[in-house]
């Protein structure tokens, strides 16, 4: 068994307790997306402004759910509001790596790859380095992720309305 | 008789595995108990002396195995009370049995027109199979209603019968705890014109089940949440239903004879069981029914009463409003399940704090979505308890929730 | 690498029964095999140290059963050459996995107008789900005939595929031990534009197998007799048709989402597994599979080559023209599976006086009644081989018939 | 493991190899009933004459299976034929007692009764006692029955043309 401060980061439970962009926007403009985990019954809802350019000019999340998700919502809106499309893909696909490792994916059947992409070591995580100790609880990795694949819902939603970058 | 739960324990392998120097307090029954020895024993000797497959074979330990695998049956009969033991069938599980139910009894049996009562508490295995008749044929599914204790709500039970050729719902709630008054609402529904099919998954385990006292007309309960195996489940049903209900599943066993232009239906109960069935599994529930027999299913009942009891004056006095408990609020009314939600903290975040120290709780809907929904919340705590659990069990459960508090403050 | 017969016999435990003075010589692995202790103590391991209900738990040791389950579900895909985990779905038996194709494949993917073509040699089990879909629905359902070695005859093919959807064959017989050229039938079959199930129930046991090469889209095969627990079966599909089809079995487990007015169905390969599923069965089976590869399946498959054709050799020589082997002459041709006549001795004699010297063979029709009925016979008597199986147990085969025919003389 | 010899008595081997009354006879007058086991495809066809006061004036067996189905239904042939409805009827109780005394039938929840009747010793199963080891084997209990549960048959389905007894 893991031990429980390896989940449980300081940081973690910060944006747990103060969720930062919380809350909603107008929808139009907005895109609004539903997230959904049918395990647990967690539920996120982003609203994100896209630019025509591609850019997160803004973001909110609604929406409930336990810690884990709640905190890795609040902070993948910190880490992505103001950033490209671009940018923002790559983030993505660093944290999805970096929760993927331990992950049992039934992608393939090599155990435990799950399809799963090595870690970008050139992507800076910052804060979101906090959420690395869910791996050793895999249960939770799709609380962590729930927001992020929203996220990814959100570009593949709206990309085809703006020129892509 | 009282339970010796010290000595219940030791029948349990799984209670002395180390939880990282925490002992195991496992308090989610209701999802799957655990097995004591006696039953892993028993599937473990016969795959070791007298394997092979049933029915068919004129060879000794394919005789054996045969009049074990029956022999299984009519202790399950008489666990339930049933008449006879042709009208036991084995399934996978309780969700399976209910599936036979609604395809050979929904698509054949009921009439044009007839509606499907249901209950809003009940879990999934009890809903999907029935909206799957809706979308494919059309039938009108009503919900009995339920009040805020989580009691069925039954003032208006005569007009909802109305036109009604089924009636299914849990004798016990996976969630609320609530034991539903099965034998008044049958003789209701029989009234109407209406079969009764009753969800026992969660009162099988718990307490003496009398199929004719209970006045159902069929009854799906699973072995694994009783001290057996997983992969076999029990649909009982009155005999005269099951001789005119069309075979489900088909294929070897199920058979009187096969020609390319058709085929004939064998004999109760084998008619429903097709392929090999499930066979160390009906011995282990076997082994499982003689274990539940010599504890008693009394003193189960009991113990699971007075366990319950005081979990919620304990709990109620060490947590006062932080705790709210879900379902009846006295012990007599409801099995040992107690769902809950404790502060604001998440039943996922709980259950993690309480695992760190070995306590074994389930978070989620419990399959149960719209019973969640109906509550207003998207997910509870729930522990449950079963022979093995004992009143240190109660005090690891309520030390975590102190725990978790000091986490999330 | 070659199978060292004696070693492999100590792995399991009931070839140490003694049968009345005699050792047990088991010849029925075709009904059912036995299992090794590292498949038993794999099952016991569980439940004593990791079981609870998968999936929906937090805690520790339901983390660690999902892993366990899951795990198991990669190391089938492996064993069949699956692409993927995803499309690995259990289920109770064989039987229960052809029926899920019947049902959800055939009800609503099937397009009108469009027949099964299925072949003479079929069991029971896929056919009468096939049966049921032609009375429901009016499907046509065709039969590959087969020729006097037991073969199908393929001259008709192209003829017989026209408008068929759906084509079922069994990759080898369970009463003629014919292996039939499947990949052959595949290509056809897709060319015909129909998709293909291959009840392997008796091919995956015994021979590598490797869902791609073979080129079909369907395969089901059952745990119990490839030396795994009974209560579950197999069920691969190709993703993209598993995808297009409705759900099965409604309940727990399969949803993603349920509301009182609908439900939504689960990922793959959960959306067909409703209910709490065979945990410690799966468990089993994959220490099976384990087993398995470490005996390496190509050493099993020219293990059982090699006993077969020593077989029919001795029994010919020993038994001339008293006794009748069906199926094809050539022991490459055929998995190790005889079913014979012998004198005008009924096999339910042959199999008594065989099973008084502890000899278990078949008595019967072995679930393929329009097979007996085209070989012109009531039943046979059946001795099929697996990986416990050596020449002394031939010998005692060929020494019974001698015996029953001094008996019946 | 009960012995061989409990099973094949000299008087059944006896009947098989020599069966008494095998034949068709031609229907009508007689009446045909098939009887089947599923589990082993042993089929019986009885060609019974019966009289209007249900004596049994004629009976022939056809069909085929296994030694012990045959030799009884040999030896029934053997000991109804001139017997009236009530005599066969009670020699069919009386056999059908010795056959399900260690029948672990469906018919009751209380082990191995299987709603079996006590034997009745006022009975004089003569050559018939030959089966009472047949019990022994319980798989074979079904093939030692089949023509007896045959006739029964017969019997249930031209009673109503006769004035009972
Ligand atoms: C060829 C074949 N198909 C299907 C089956 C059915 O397997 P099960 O009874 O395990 O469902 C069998 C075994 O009896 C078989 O031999
Ligand atoms: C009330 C109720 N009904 C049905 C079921 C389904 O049982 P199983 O998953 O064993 O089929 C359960 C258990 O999950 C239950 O609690």
């Amino acid at each position: 068994m893991a031990g429980l401060e390896d989940l449980y980061r300081e940081i973690i439970l910060d944006h747990y307790r103060s969720p930062r962009n919380r809350g909603t926007l107008p929808s139009p403009p907005a895109h609004r997306v539903e997230g959904f985990n049918p395990l647990c019954g967690d539920e996120v809802v982003l609203y994100v402004d896209i630019d025509d350019t591609g850019r997160v000019t803004d973001i909110k999340v609604d929406g409930q759910g336990c810690s884990i998700s709640q905190s890795s919502a609040s902070m993948m809106t910190a880490a992505v509001k103001g950033r490209t499309e671009a940018e923002t893909r790559e983030l993505i696909r660093a944290f999805k790596a970096m929760m993927s490792i331990h992950e049992r994916g039934l992608g393939g059947t090599e155990s435990g790859d799950g399809g799963a992409v090595e870690p970008d070591p050139t992507v800076d995580m910052g804060e979101l380095e906090a959420l690395r100790g869910v791996v050793k609880f895999p249960v939770r990795i799709k609380c962590a992720t729930l927001s992020w694949n929203t996220l990814v819902q959100a570009f593949d939603e709206t990309g085809p309305e703006r020129p892509r970058d | 008789m009282t339970l010796d739960v010290g000595r219940v324990k030791k029948d349990f392998p799984i209670l002395d595995r180390d939880m990282g120097g925490h002992r195991l307090v496992f308090l989610d029954s209701a999802a799957s108990s655990q097995k004591p020895r006696a039953v892993l024993d028993a599937m473990d000797h016969y795959y070791a002396t007298t394997h092979a497959n049933v029915h068919r074979g004129v060879y000794t330990i394919a005789e054996e195995a045969t009049q074990a695998y029956e022999a299984a049956r009519s202790k399950v009969a008489r666990f339930i009370g049933a008449p006879s033991a042709r009208g036991v069938v084995f399934t996978k599980n309780a969700t399976e049995a209910i599936n036979l139910v609604a395809h050979s009894y929904g698509r054949r049996c009921l009439q044009a027109g007839q509606a499907v009562l249901l209950t809003e508490m009940e879990h999934h295995a009890n809903l999907v199979p029935w909206m799957m008749l809706r979308e494919e044929r059309g039938v009108e599914l009503r919900f009995l209603p339920i009040d805020d204790d989580g009691r069925l709500d039954l003032r208006d039970l005569d007009r909802q019968l109305d036109g009604v050729g089924l009636v299914g719902l849990t004798a016990m709630s996976n969630v609320l705890g609530t034991l539903n008054p099965v034998a008044e609402i049958a003789a209701a529904a029989h009234a109407a014109g209406a079969v009764v099919l009753l969800d026992a998954a969660q009162s099988v385990p718990h307490a003496t089940t009398d199929v004719t006292a209970l006045g159902c007309d069929f009854l799906a309960f699973s072995s694994h949440k009783m001290c057996g195996p997983t992969g076999i489940g029990v649909l009982w049903g009155r005999e005269e239903l099951l001789d005119a209900m069309p075979a489900f599943l088909g294929g070897g066993e199920m058979i009187r004879d096969v020609r390319l232009d058709g085929w004939t239906p064998n004999e109760l109960p084998w008619k429903f069981e097709a392929g090999t069935p499930p066979i160390a599994e009906a011995i282990g529930l076997g082994a499982a029914v003689d274990y539940l027999n010599e504890l008693g299913m009394d003193a189960v009942r009991a113990h699971e009463v007075a366990l319950t009891s005081h979990a919620m004056t304990l709990l109620a006095d060490r947590h006062g409003a932080d705790l709210r408990i879900f379902g009846p609020p006295d012990a007599h009314d409801r099995g040992g399940v107690l769902s809950f939600t404790y502060r604001d903290i998440h039943p996922h975040d709980l259950s993690q704090v309480l695992d760190s120290a070995g306590v074994c709780i389930r978070a989620g809907h419990h399959c149960a979505r719209p019973l969640m929904r109906r509550l207003g919340v998207p997910a509870t705590s729930r522990a449950s308890f079963y022979v093995y659990n004992d009143e240190a069990d109660v005090e690891a459960l309520s030390d975590g929730l102190l725990a978790a508090a000091a986490m999330f403050a």
